[in-house]
């Protein structure tokens, strides 16, 4: 007698393109019926060569290698958009695409060397920068709040704030950390970062279908968090936020984990009355992919940014679900020289002409990635005047007196 | 209580069914047959094609004749689906029907299992269980259970209104009940139905007239049902009815009342217009409204209170106003502002539910932008932008007053997606092929239809989209996945999807976004499925006893369902089924009498030691005392077979007909034999 | 014409049925008249050796209480057996385990254990244990072993009748002597006791309300009990309503529960379960964390239901305990 | 543990299942009619509402050789008889701690309220229930009753083998079960 899954199969194995009808979610992809929402809502969908609908047709008839053949696929900044939309609910960026892109890549005849650099470096470095690893809790230093160590320290702590690379490197990501640091404070939260010891959390290495460069530095990450204790993990990082959330649990990941913009939220309450500086700033909030629609966190930063007084919050024409990704997604950060080469739109430039059309003088964000691209964006769109780029964290500790 | 058990010994036929290969397939049928015929008391064991066919029922006939049987076993298909055919067939060969039972070996084991070793083990343990049961089974009579000959039908659209006419046709007494001031339900808003394009008044409006005047029809519209007690033949419904602060014995409809209101223009959203018009606090929803009687709003009428309500919910009556509607109204004396929301109780022995259903609220998927931008309507509100007595007069212009030249109709809103509907809405594609007809005859704009596929499969609606086609509505096929402004202010929407014919990502700017959103369960199905005891499908509409073979039946005797409160449907269907439920209630009306399943509990009087725990257990009251006896005393006629009662007597002195302990125990030991 | 021969006999039990036949008072005068009685330990000085003597069948009936938890009982009952034409299962224990069958719940190790080290009561510094064999002055001295499960007397022999009650009273035991001596013997198998429930017979039935709705239960020491009214109606738990009658209600005339030694009727499988069954329906809650919390007034369910008939429950014994050697 | 919890490989749970006529027992029917697939380890026996379900019922069928039991319902205030899943509800508690306490897993009786419409539900929970029958092993009631009642045989082997030594004929009774008033 056997039951009726196919357990077994699911147990041992992993997923392939092969096996996919074995898994319940990759059975889903043959129930695909050829709507094209997924190509409609795709960022790129005008420059991909291969939408995803296309994908499985071509995966259904044994035309996949003229995928694999392509590099169309590196259009993909994984921003979950055809996922949230598929009236199929087939998990098509965490299922069906990592696995078509990771052929890809293999086929691919050169590596775009921006991407290729980026991956070398987190390989190397811990970071894609190919910044030093000794110098990433050097921000630390200039923080106006002292920022603890948890190596150093020797005491279990309340929360262990893993900083990420672009934070503890890129002076804009700085800021955010100050500004964080400063809102911890204010909490009265006990924190602690790992310091020059923390590593990439690779979740960009492994939407880029780098899976092994992903499991290396998830063990590392997981081994080194192992070391310490504490009651929770918080990140500043979107996209570390959603690997810990939903990719490092297969590998033993245990913690509570929650991210800077979700986690002040809940202590709304506690923050609010501390909210005392009026900025008189009208504000647009884009959603950022992995928190909002991977993870559902749409409400929580507006309701942050409402608290603030002074704040005027207006809405650009996408979003929520239906927001528009900032590119720097699935290795979408590295690939700008390849996309202009390819004559597509920068994606940040298209948001923040939607920004801008929006009137707003804040263009708030809470993923590292944005500041850069946007304020990127804005002096290309000739914006920087009359917009400036700020991570909802930096809203709030400038509201906060003092 | 008449117990062969012990004055005659069992002689078991069992007789096992290949339903074709649903069941022979799976389950090695043979074996199954071979095993049982080893099992004691098994005089004749046999396996055939199909048990159910008449063959199949003589079989049984013959063997009880010739092998002197005096239990059947037949394994086949659910109890629910054919307990009653092999029952008849039993009695047919001269036994009690109850020395039949029924083994479940198709839908509890072939269709779902693969495994054909396990299946054919589950299906012997299964039969063995039967073989231990029946020897304890003893002979029993149904009860007959009369049935009052009044109906009740709930909901006035044009299921109910179908159904309640057809019935009252024939003569029997229809108490219809509707929730809206009116009915008529959804097809009274529509313009035009498909595929024949008649006028959607010209064909409901006399029959909601011939519903108001007909004098085997009890109409309270603005009512709802509030408790139903009972069971088949004998129901007593409560039925609230809601003040409409007008007597409706006194309004004659005259509507001065309306033209006198202080406010002088219509103010208020018209819910029946879609909100896309105006009308006063004392209204009539529309012209054709049946009853043709006034209602008055106290949410804006300014001769209550706004917001101030009395103890019992009750608006407070306030004195402000002029009352000039009381003036125009004069000696007919209608309008009565204390009127109160009141309960009347009636007796029924059979209900039909024709509850219809509810758009789908599109504002639930954000992207398509309804309620964000003011040219996306829903496809409803377009039936009343059409229609000649919509809120336009049939003038289609938009909210900004101009008439648009590009039109997007998408399909599938809220239908076959995982994240809204899974299910296909059925009427979409023929309305949205009827609504790009008549936009292009309002307007002559460019229309586009973004569809996933063409669902045509009735009668001419193919031919009818083949009409459509050429007359130059244009098809994309694909499905809208945005809708957002275009740049520069210009007033349109960009509708965006994949041209999948093409493989090329369009980007349409259009005037007007129409979408065709599905068809959904009322807001209170759960309710009204609680009230009757119904039960839903997955997607919440009203489950149907059987898909093909009781589709207007549902698993509460004597009530039946109609229209697309069991799924989505269109007019022709939603007739076909509110005439179907109609005949199916007259059959049992005219029957005059059900036969009730003989599985009542039953109490031996001189093993009850009158500990009265089973007492309170019962939710029909069938349990009382006997203060004289100091016992506990069962009312056959009140009890409907739970065993709760049997479950729950610490002495063993309940008992359930049908369902003894020893029955149970026997099918514990049997399905638990080693096979 | 020589006297029938009647044997009684004890096995794990604590005396109380031999008590209620001394209670027969001047009866049992009558009884002896006509009857011999060849085995009474409690009361009378015979061997082994003499029943064994005795040919098979020779002894009438033997009124055989306690239940079966060692070796030498289980011989005892064999042999009693083998002797009689009649075995009557005396009393609760014999019937279905009766007290004793509590033990069913734990080890048999941790029974010794406790008795004879960790029981606070206990003086043993040596924790010296019964033995089934030791040599004491050169002299080998046997024991009894302790079975595992604690068994009724018809999970080791033949049974013929049943004489329920902890301890059963005169009045059944009369009556099962009397058909015995008289021949007007009911079917084989059959229990000596009314086969209806004891509120038949207990004079707090009326005051018991139709609709209990229970919300909290006590136990008799927690409160202040109402002498006359149903144990149920204020919340402690009765087994009346599961127990054969038959004891003339003495517990409930006596201001305790019917805490269910008669066992349950002949249409009942498990008097635990069904006194469960009818008890939980009645009580008020509707939600899970409501109904816990009413029935959390039961702390020990199986004490409380099976208190004389775990060993002939469904379940019979704790599944999961060590199998010793 | 007990030497019969050992799982032969080709051992394999059997659930005794009841379920009550208007919602489980129809949703499972549904299930069929949807081709679903599930383990093939439930024997379902129909009762009209879960109210019936006498907790005698679960103990016995555990008792003849149920490795678990599953006890399907309509969902509160779904039931057809208006409360009788309360009833239910309300001795699943005690029984639950009452099999505790003789050393049952809680797992291998499960009550769930079941919809008549919710057929996948039938499927996910018996599946669920085989698997976690199938990590508990068997639960083997019969075999126990058996190894426990062999402390007897064991004695009565050595009572024979004590009478003839000593020459003493007379065989010892078999053990032999009769029920009370059977």
């Amino acid at each position: 007698m056997s039951t009726a899954t196919a357990s077994a199969d699911k147990d041992n194995g992993v997923m392939t393109l092969e096996n996919l009808a074995k898994f319940p979610e990759g059975q889903k992809v043959y129930s695909c019926m050829q709507c094209g929402t997924c190509a409609a809502t795709c960022p790129y969908g005008d420059d991909l060569v291969f939408p995803p609908r296309a994908i499985i047709t071509m995966l259904e008839s044994g035309l996949i290698e003229e995928v694999f053949a392509s590099p169309g696929l590196l259009n993909c900044v994984t921003c979950y958009a055809c996922m949230a939309k598929c009236p199929r609910g087939i998990k098509l960026t965490e299922v069906l695409l990592p696995l078509v892109k990771e052929q890809v890549f293999t086929h691919l005849k050169e590596v775009p060397a921006e991407l290729q650099k980026a991956l070398e470096n987190t390989m190397r470095y811990g970071n894609p920068m190919g910044e030093s690893p000794r110098k990433r809790a050097l921000w630390a230093k200039s923080s106006p709040v002292p920022v603890p160590v948890i190596s150093e320290i020797k005491r279990p702590v309340d929360v262990l704030w893993f900083v990420e690379c672009y934070p503890s490197y890129h002076p804009r990501g700085n800021d955010g950390n100050r500004a964080t640091a400063k809102l911890f404070k204010a909490l009265g939260i006990d924190f602690a970062i790992l310091g020059n010891e923390e590593k990439c959390a690779g979740e960009c290495a492994r939407l880029l279908g780098e899976t092994g460069l992903f499991e290396m530095l998830t063990d590392s990450n997981i081994k080194l968090l192992r070391k310490y204790q504490f009651k929770r993990i918080v990140t500043g990082g979107a996209h570390a936020y959603d690997a810990f959330k939903h990719k490092y649990p297969a590998a033993g990941f245990d913690f509570e984990v929650h991210h800077t913009t979700p986690f002040f939220a809940q202590h709304l309450a506690q923050l609010k009355p501390k909210l005392t500086k009026k900025l008189d700033y009208t504000v647009t909030y884009h959603d950022a992919c992995a928190l909002g629609r991977h993870n559902g966190f749409y409400e929580e930063p507006r309701a942050l940014l409402q608290a603030i007084p002074g704040v005027k919050l207006v809405e650009m024409a996408h979003s929520g679900v239906n927001s528009i990704c900032c590119g720097g997604g699935g290795g979408g950060m590295w690939l700008d020289t390849y996309y202009a080469a390819k004559g597509c739109e920068r994606l940040s430039e298209r948001r923040v002409k939607e920004a801008l059309d929006t009137g707003a003088n804040v263009l708030a964000v809470s993923c590292p990635y944005e500041i850069s691209r946007f304020e990127d964006a804005l002096k290309v769109q000739g914006g920087e005047k009359r917009m400036v780029v700020r991570d909802v964290v930096e809203l709030l500790a400038e509201a906060l007196e003092g | 209580m008449v117990n062969i058990k012990g004055n005659e010994e069992p002689r078991i036929g069992v007789y096992v069914c290949h339903c074709g290969h649903n069941i022979a397939a799976t389950v090695d049928v043979e074996a199954v047959s071979k095993y049982a015929a080893a099992l004691p008391k098994v005089v004749v064991s046999r396996e055939y094609k199909y048990m159910c066919s008449d063959p199949g029922q003589e079989l049984i006939q013959k063997d009880i004749k010739e092998f002197n049987l005096n239990r059947i076993i037949v394994a086949s298909c659910s109890p629910l689906l054919h307990e009653h055919t092999f029952r008849t067939a039993t009695e047919a060969g001269g036994l009690n029907p109850f020395f039949f039972h029924m083994v479940n070996i198709r839908e509890h084991n072939s269709w779902v299992h693969t495994n054909r070793a396990a299946a054919t083990e589950k299906a012997k343990a299964l039969v063995h269980a039967a073989v231990r049961r029946v020897p304890a089974h003893r002979a029993l009579e149904t009860k007959r259970v009369p049935i009052h000959p009044d109906v009740l039908v709930v909901g006035g659209g044009i299921a109910g209104i179908h159904a309640a006419l057809t019935m009252a046709n024939a003569g029997k007494k229809v108490y219809l009940v509707e929730r809206e001031p009116s009915i008529g339900g959804h097809m009274a808003k529509f313009d035009k139905t498909f595929p024949t394009l008649d006028c959607a008044a010209c064909i409901l409006t006399p029959k909601m007239s011939q519903v108001g005047n007909h004098p085997n029809i009890t109409l309270w519209t603005y009512s709802e049902v509030a408790k139903v007690d009972g069971y088949v033949g004998n129901y007593t419904i409560q039925v609230k009815r809601k003040a409409r602060y007008i007597n409706e014995d006194l309004c004659t409809g005259c509507q001065e009342c309306i033209s006198h209101c202080v406010f002088k223009e219509p103010k208020f959203p018209d819910e029946f217009n879609e909100k896309l018009g105006k009308r006063r606090p004392v209204y009539i929803p529309f012209a054709q409204a049946t009853p043709q009687v006034v209602l008055i709003d106290p949410e804006v009428c300014l001769n209550f209170k706004r917001g101030a309500k009395n103890p019992d919910g009750s608006p407070v009556v306030g004195d402000k106003c002029k009352k000039t509607c009381v003036e125009a109204c004069g000696d007919k004396q209608a309008i009565d502002f204390k009127q109160t929301d009141k309960v009347e109780t009636i007796q029924v022995g059979t209900v039909i539910v024709a509850t219809g259903f509810k758009t789908f609220d599109a504002k639930r998927v954000p992207y398509f932008g309804y309620g964000k931008y003011p040219n996306v309507y829903t496809s409803l509100e377009v039936e009343r932008l059409v229609n000649a007595s919509g809120p336009t007069g049939g003038e289609v212009i938009l909210r900004d007053g101009k008439t648009p030249k590009t039109i997007a109709i998408a399909h599938c809103i809220g239908s076959r997606d995982e994240n809204t509907n899974r299910h296909c809405s059925r009427v979409c594609c023929m309305y949205s092929l009827k609504l790009a007809h008549l936009l292009k005859e309002h307007t002559d704009a460019e229309i586009y239809n973004f569809y996933i596929d063409m669902r045509t499969p009735g009668k001419a609606f193919e031919e009818f989209y083949q009409s459509v086609a050429t007359e130059g509505v244009h098809f994309v096929r694909g499905k809208i996945a945005d809708v957002y402004p275009e740049a520069g202010n210009t007033g349109k929407l960009i509708v965006q999807a994949e041209d999948t014919l093409l493989g090329r990502v369009r980007k349409l700017p259009v005037d007007m976004v129409v979408l065709s959103v599905g068809l959904e369960p009322q807001a209170d199905a759960q309710d009204v499925r609680r009230m009757f005891n119904m039960s839903c499908g997955s997607e919440g509409f009203f489950l149907e006893r059987h898909p093909k073979l009781a589709p207007v039946s549902t698993f509460t005797d004597g009530v039946f369902i109609a229209g697309a409160c069991q799924a989505p449907k269109d007019i022709p269907d939603t007739v076909a089924q509110a005439g179907a439920a109609a005949a199916e209630a007259m059959a049992l009306i005219d029957k005059g009498h059900v036969e009730q399943e003989p599985n009542t509990a039953y109490i031996i009087e001189e093993e009850c030691s009158g500990c009265k725990s089973c007492v309170p257990l019962c939710p029909y009251t069938a349990i009382s005392f006997d203060e004289a006896k100091k016992k506990a005393v069962i009312n056959e006629a009140l009890c409907k077979g739970c065993g709760t009662c049997v479950a729950s007597c610490p002495s063993g002195s309940i008992k359930q007909n049908l369902f003894e302990d020893e029955e149970i125990f026997a099918e514990i030991e049997g399905v638990l034999a080693q096979v | 014409m020589p006297k029938p021969k009647v044997a009684f006999y004890w096995c794990a039990s604590c005396g109380g049925c031999e008590e209620t036949v001394v209670d027969l008072a001047e009866d049992i005068l009558a009884v002896v008249e006509v009857v011999d009685i060849v085995l009474w330990p409690v009361a009378m000085d015979f061997k082994y050796k003499d029943i064994e003597a005795m040919p098979d069948k020779s002894i009438v009936a033997t009124l055989l209480n306690g239940a079966i938890r060692s070796t030498e009982q289980e011989e005892m009952a064999r042999l009693m057996r083998r002797k009689s034409q009649y075995l009557i299962a005396y009393g609760a224990c014999a019937v279905s385990g009766g007290i004793p069958a509590m033990a069913n719940q734990f080890p048999r190790e941790q029974i010794l254990k406790f008795n004879y080290e960790d029981c606070p009561t206990m003086v043993n510094e040596q924790k010296v244990r019964p033995q089934l064999k030791t040599t004491d002055d050169g002299h080998e001295v046997t024991l009894p072993a302790l079975h595992n499960v604690v068994r009724s007397l018809d999970q080791v022999v033949d049974v013929d009748y049943y004489v329920p009650g902890c301890p059963p009273t005169p009045k059944l035991t009369k009556a099962a002597i009397t058909a015995l001596l008289e021949g007007k013997l009911p079917p084989k198998g059959s229990v000596i006791a009314p086969d209806i429930a004891l509120c038949d017979e207990c004079p707090r039935k009326a005051t018991k309300p139709a609709d209990l709705s229970i919300t909290e239960f006590h136990r008799p020491h927690q409160i202040l009990m109402d002498p006359e009214k149903c144990f149920l109606a204020q919340g402690v738990v009765c087994m009346g309503p599961a127990t054969r009658s038959g004891c003339e209600a003495a517990c409930t005339k006596g201001g305790m529960p019917c805490t269910g030694c008669f066992g349950g009727t002949s249409r009942v499988h498990d008097q635990g379960m069904k006194i469960m069954s009818s008890i939980a329906a009645n009580i008020a809650p509707k939600d899970e964390a409501g109904i816990s919390k009413a029935l959390a007034g039961i702390p020990d369910p199986i004490g409380t239901f099976y208190r004389y008939a775990l060993a002939k429950s469904s379940l019979r014994r704790k599944v999961n305990l060590p199998k010793e050697a | 543990m007990s030497d019969t919890n050992v799982q032969s490989a080709s051992w394999e749970p059997r659930i005794v299942a009841f379920f009550c006529n208007w919602c489980t027992y129809t949703a499972a029917d549904l299930a069929g009619v949807s081709r679903m697939k599930y383990a093939p380890n439930t024997r379902i026996i129909r009762l009209m509402c879960s109210g019936r379900v006498d907790p005698q019922f679960i103990v016995d069928a555990l008792a003849k050789g149920a490795d678990g039991v599953l006890i399907g319902g309509c969902h509160p205030g779904d039931c057809h008889y208006v409360e009788g899943n309360y009833k239910m509800l309300r001795r699943f508690d005690l029984l639950q701690r009452m099999l505790a306490d003789m050393g049952i897993e809680k797992e291998r009786v499960r009550l769930e309220w079941i919809s008549a419409a919710e057929g996948e539900k039938v499927k996910r929970v018996v599946n669920e229930m085989v698997e976690t029958v199938k990590k508990l092993g068997p639960l083997g009631l019969p075999q126990k009753f058996n190894d426990w009642d062999s402390e007897m045989e064991d004695f009565a082997a050595h009572v024979a083998a004590q009478e003839a030594a000593t020459g003493c004929g007379c065989a010892v009774h078999g053990k032999k079960e009769t029920t009370v008033n059977a």
